[in-house]
């Protein structure tokens, strides 16, 4: 799982959503990547220093390649929104603990994912689909939430279970969030593996609690170094944590994924 | 080719050490830097109990630099001992552990701690809260940095070395301050207080509001800094504050710095270290410099 | 929606200024900046006779920022009087004038001068060297500003700013003097006192060795400096140190400032303060402000 | 001559010796740029701010195109000669006052070029040789001085007028500076247009003071505005200079080209 900062090169990027941008990078960090890890992406501008953690979407080891799917948020996410085919992009990674895959064997799954968090499950729902059957889950459902009608990914997560959704608009399946659409749909499962704000979590954690599931969740913090260097990212937790001897977890390193029962969020 | 360079008599590989809290104990960077081909390895300050500092967002970008308010996490002096000295000793690199504390009464407390553990030298984190002071830093008054230099001195088997704050008016008095009560080196810049509002929010990007400054952006300042101390004590001066690459480090040493620290850059670029000791050997080699001690304040 | 800002008395039909020095006295961005829509031009400081300034490399580049060491060359009271200020009053703006001197005399001698003409404010700046400290600067000990602005004060007969130096300790006690001494508002902050040494020819990068800083380099201090003043004072505050948009000048503006000034940013960019006064009026409209005043110090 | 900062665009690029790039860039600075001028040239990366200065080598109206060659001192221009077709570069200008061309007439000229101070002589070469019978120099002597035999520009230069040239290592012409040439080949004239490094502007000022010559040297110094707004880019004048009202004028735009006899260098 060694790390390493790589000049990548862009194999292709496309809009697929408004401002939501597809983009396949040519790496060695695919090499070792993992469903819930994430990449540190670095701005060629010189007056942007720090990465900017995406997640990713996709691996394709035979291609050596990398998918990352990112909104634009600010200055960094724009610089990359006009890479272009046969662009260098400097890339740090792969970072994080990614998703605890062995916790879906046998079990009913689902999956959630809300706004720019919906990306790192597609690269999550495709593991689980591809596990030797006796590691595989018994059922996975997947509920994606999207502010309105652009369901970007949305094809794609068809075909690696059930898909469900929810919008904020109404506009597509379930209007309001993917706990909402929990109910509506009556999902049921025992283990969540979810991505999105904030807010969504929170609520995810509370349903997990009450409905005793376990969820893993992936948590963001803004980051400076992304290898656990700095103590920039971190989270409460529970207990105090094995390596600050306090309760705080660095979220690039011991995240960004955590069983949502050890984090106060 | 000599590249060794000697500060308070210890002798270190090369000048080229890591800034405090921006390289973890050694073991973050492992995969990216060779810790045996550094100078030293300056660590995360220590206090003499568990920290938990600030909340989030403690981190946030600025233009060729960023703000932290990280408030000085840290596990404590014992673990510390435990854990990280020994992970260090493993590497055939100085020691230079970072103190810091809320009173003079808990830097000691660190200080007796570290006397008879393996390290090469303690650097003095000066820009820490007093709470006794009512939070103004021992680094931006001369007594007070007297004061608690004097008393640590007492105290310590290795030497030391005190780590200035550039939030001062006249950083030579500081510098001299420190010299007069028996500092065995100084280093510099510690970072500039600053401070990012996010407009749309309506909030401060860091939860603690202000933080500290570094990065390129601070580099002018840090070399003037250099400059001015070197000019104004004799002992000598570890160089920090931006340093990407050979030719900023080469830029410290020759404003007056005997060594230079890596900080943030190594967040930017993980390799940044070894990239800076192999850059100074090119530099050395294409210039026809046969001791790096020989650059030491040659501009003047 | 309203734009205008109002600083003890003087009416500015918006908060965008520019920055002394930055700007000569107007003319020079005259075919990118329509003098018409900014709320004031600062001119570059003038002294009571002309000062040659420093010699060459007054400039150098660092990292998001520069330094320059100019030395306050001005062509003195007498040129700028009779050319200068009639070329600004052509414009409907106002017109605020930067003075420099070497002792408390040289400043009265160009405040008595500027006292009977048609300009609106005065801005002393406070980080020249005073010949009879040994050079240092009025703008660095409060007991000097102090008395320098109350001396000023008794001889203007338009409001004065005094501007001051972030070179200091304590930012809130030069604020705290300037308005104990009637200072009518203050504009923070001048440069930032930095170096940069060029390795391969081995000198420094401005014949004057040390310059100031400015640019987004210094931005992050300048928002803490004047957070600090604004919750230390009751006087106006202009805000200014990187400013490049309007995003820049808000930020300012929510910590504390009453109007701001674009500097360096205009050799960047020399249409930034147009931008810069579109810029604030789009975000008005978006986030739904009916008077810019409501946002100054918004951010607690 | 109004000036502007446009966004030009990347016609072509090329690598003319070792170092040296020639750029051509579709910008409206043309309609208005002349001779010795030149433009402020704006890196992409954020963290470097200032224009660079870079003379104007040839101006192409009917294109509506600049053309610029320059040498790789460091950061800036280094960006620059990656520069692509269609790629698009912010450019200031023009800037400057440009050579006196009237001076020219009737005379007869030498246009001296050392270096990286070659290229906007070209541009001068060819003002000259299109001028109207009645305003032409009687005579066009082109002496320029390079490193070694990377004679970049010569044959251009070769159409405008008698061309020689002098080398450091005598790989080509005469072997020493450019007033060793005017002496070795015996060249004559009334009036120097020059541009290059420091040691030969101040030679040529002493050539042609002793020679009784008139001479037009185009001086460079470290700027930050480029426009005359920040009296970064000063030199010293004999005279008290009419702007500054000390003996100092600024480069950027009383200059950069100044009668020898008026600057101290
Ligand atoms: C573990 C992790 C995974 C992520 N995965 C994705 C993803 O797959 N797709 C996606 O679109 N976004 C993702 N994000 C959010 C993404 O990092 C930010 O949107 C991005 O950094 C914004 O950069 P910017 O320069 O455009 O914005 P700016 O606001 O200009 O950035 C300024 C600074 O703040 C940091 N920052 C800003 N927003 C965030 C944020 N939400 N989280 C962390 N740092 C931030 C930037 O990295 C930068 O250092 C993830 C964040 C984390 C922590
Ligand atoms: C009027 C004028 C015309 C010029 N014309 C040409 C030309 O046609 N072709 C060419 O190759 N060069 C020319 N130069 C020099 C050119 O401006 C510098 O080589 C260039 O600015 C270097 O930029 P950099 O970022 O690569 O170097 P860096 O050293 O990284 O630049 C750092 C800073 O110093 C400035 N700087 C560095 N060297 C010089 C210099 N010699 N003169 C002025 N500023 C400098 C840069 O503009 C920048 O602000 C000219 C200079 C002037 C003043
Ligand atoms: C995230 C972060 C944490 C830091 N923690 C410490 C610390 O614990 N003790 C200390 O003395 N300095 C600390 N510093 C200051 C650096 O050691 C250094 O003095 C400063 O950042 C300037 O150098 P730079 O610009 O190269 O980063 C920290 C800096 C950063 C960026
Ligand atoms: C070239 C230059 C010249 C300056 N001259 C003056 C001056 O004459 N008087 C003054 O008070 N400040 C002067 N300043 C300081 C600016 O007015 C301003 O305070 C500082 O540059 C910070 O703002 P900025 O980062 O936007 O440039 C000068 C700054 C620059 C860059
Ligand atoms: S970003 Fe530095 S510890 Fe996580
Ligand atoms: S570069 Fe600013 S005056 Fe010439």
């Amino acid at each position: 799982m060694s790390k390493k900062k790589e000049s990548g090169i862009v194999i292709s990027q496309r809009e697929i959503a408004d401002g939501i941008f597809d983009l396949w990078i040519n790496t060695d960090i695919s090499k070792t990547a993992k469903a819930g890890q994430f990449v540190g992406v670095y701005p060629a501008n010189g007056a942007m220093l720090l990465p900017r953690p995406i997640s990713i979407c996709k691996v394709d080891k035979d291609n050596n390649a990398l998918r990352l799917v990112y909104r634009v948020a600010g200055k960094g996410t724009l610089e990359f929104s006009f890479l272009k085919k046969g662009d260098r992009i400097d890339v740090l990674g792969p970072l994080g603990n990614g998703y605890p895959v062995d916790k879906a064997c046998g079990k009913k799954v689902i999956l959630m994912g809300g706004g720019i968090g919906v990306p790192p499950l597609l690269e999550m729902s495709r593991v689980l689909k591809d596990l030797d059957d006796n590691k595989k889950p018994s059922e996975v459902s997947i509920v994606m939430g999207y502010r309105n009608s652009q369901d970007f990914l949305a094809d794609e997560f068809r075909e690696n279970g059930q898909f469900y959704v929810a919008t904020d608009d109404g506009s597509l399946g379930v209007r309001g969030t993917v706990i909402d659409a929990l109910n509506k749909e009556n999902i049921e499962g025992d283990v969540i593996f979810a991505c999105g704000p904030m807010p969504m979590l929170r609520a995810i954690k509370k349903y997990a609690g009450e409905h005793n599931m376990e969820a893993y969740i992936s948590l963001e913090e803004k980051m400076a170094c992304g290898v656990g260097a700095c103590l920039g990212c971190v989270v409460k937790t529970r207990d105090v944590d094995a390596h600050s001897h306090v309760k705080n977890a660095r979220i690039c390193t011991d995240g960004p994924v955590y069983d949502a029962r050890d984090v106060e969020i | 080719m000599n590249t060794k360079v000697t500060i308070a008599g210890v002798e270190f590989k090369n000048p080229v050490m890591v800034a405090s809290g921006t390289f973890g104990s050694g073991q973050e960077y492992g995969e990216f830097a060779d810790l045996n081909k550094l100078g030293a390895v300056v660590t995360k300050g220590v206090a003499n109990r568990p920290w938990e500092g600030n909340p989030t967002p403690r981190v946030a970008e600025t233009s060729s630099g960023m703000l932290n308010a990280i408030g000085l996490q840290n596990p404590g002096i014992d673990v510390f001992v435990e854990r990280d000295i020994p992970f260090l000793q493993q590497y055939d690199t100085k020691i230079i552990v970072n103190v810091c504390g809320h009173s003079i009464e808990e830097y000691l407390d660190v200080v007796e701690r570290l006397s008879d553990e393996k390290i090469d030298m303690m650097e003095i984190n000066v820009s820490c809260p007093n709470v006794k002071e009512g939070g103004i830093a021992f680094g931006t008054r001369p007594d007070a940095l007297f004061e608690i230099t004097k008393e640590i001195k007492k105290k310590s088997k290795q030497p030391i070395i005190m780590k200035l704050s550039p939030n001062v008016t006249d950083i030579t008095e500081m510098a001299k301050a420190a010299e007069a009560a028996g500092a065995d080196a100084i280093s510099l810049i510690n970072t500039l207080t600053g401070m990012k509002i996010d407009i749309h929010r309506r909030c401060f990007a860091l939860a603690n509001k202000t933080g500290g400054l570094s990065g390129p952006a601070i580099k002018p300042v840090a070399v003037r800094m250099v400059y001015q101390c070197a000019n104004a004590v004799k002992i000598p001066i570890i160089g920090m504050g931006g340093i990407a690459n050979a030719e900023d480090a080469i830029e410290f040493m020759m404003a007056g710095a005997s060594a230079v620290a890596v900080g943030m850059m190594n967040f930017h670029n993980p390799y940044a270290t070894m990239e800076v000791v192999k850059g100074i050997e090119d530099f050395m080699q294409k210039e026809k410099i046969e001791d790096i001690k020989d650059i030491i304040g040659i501009v003047k």
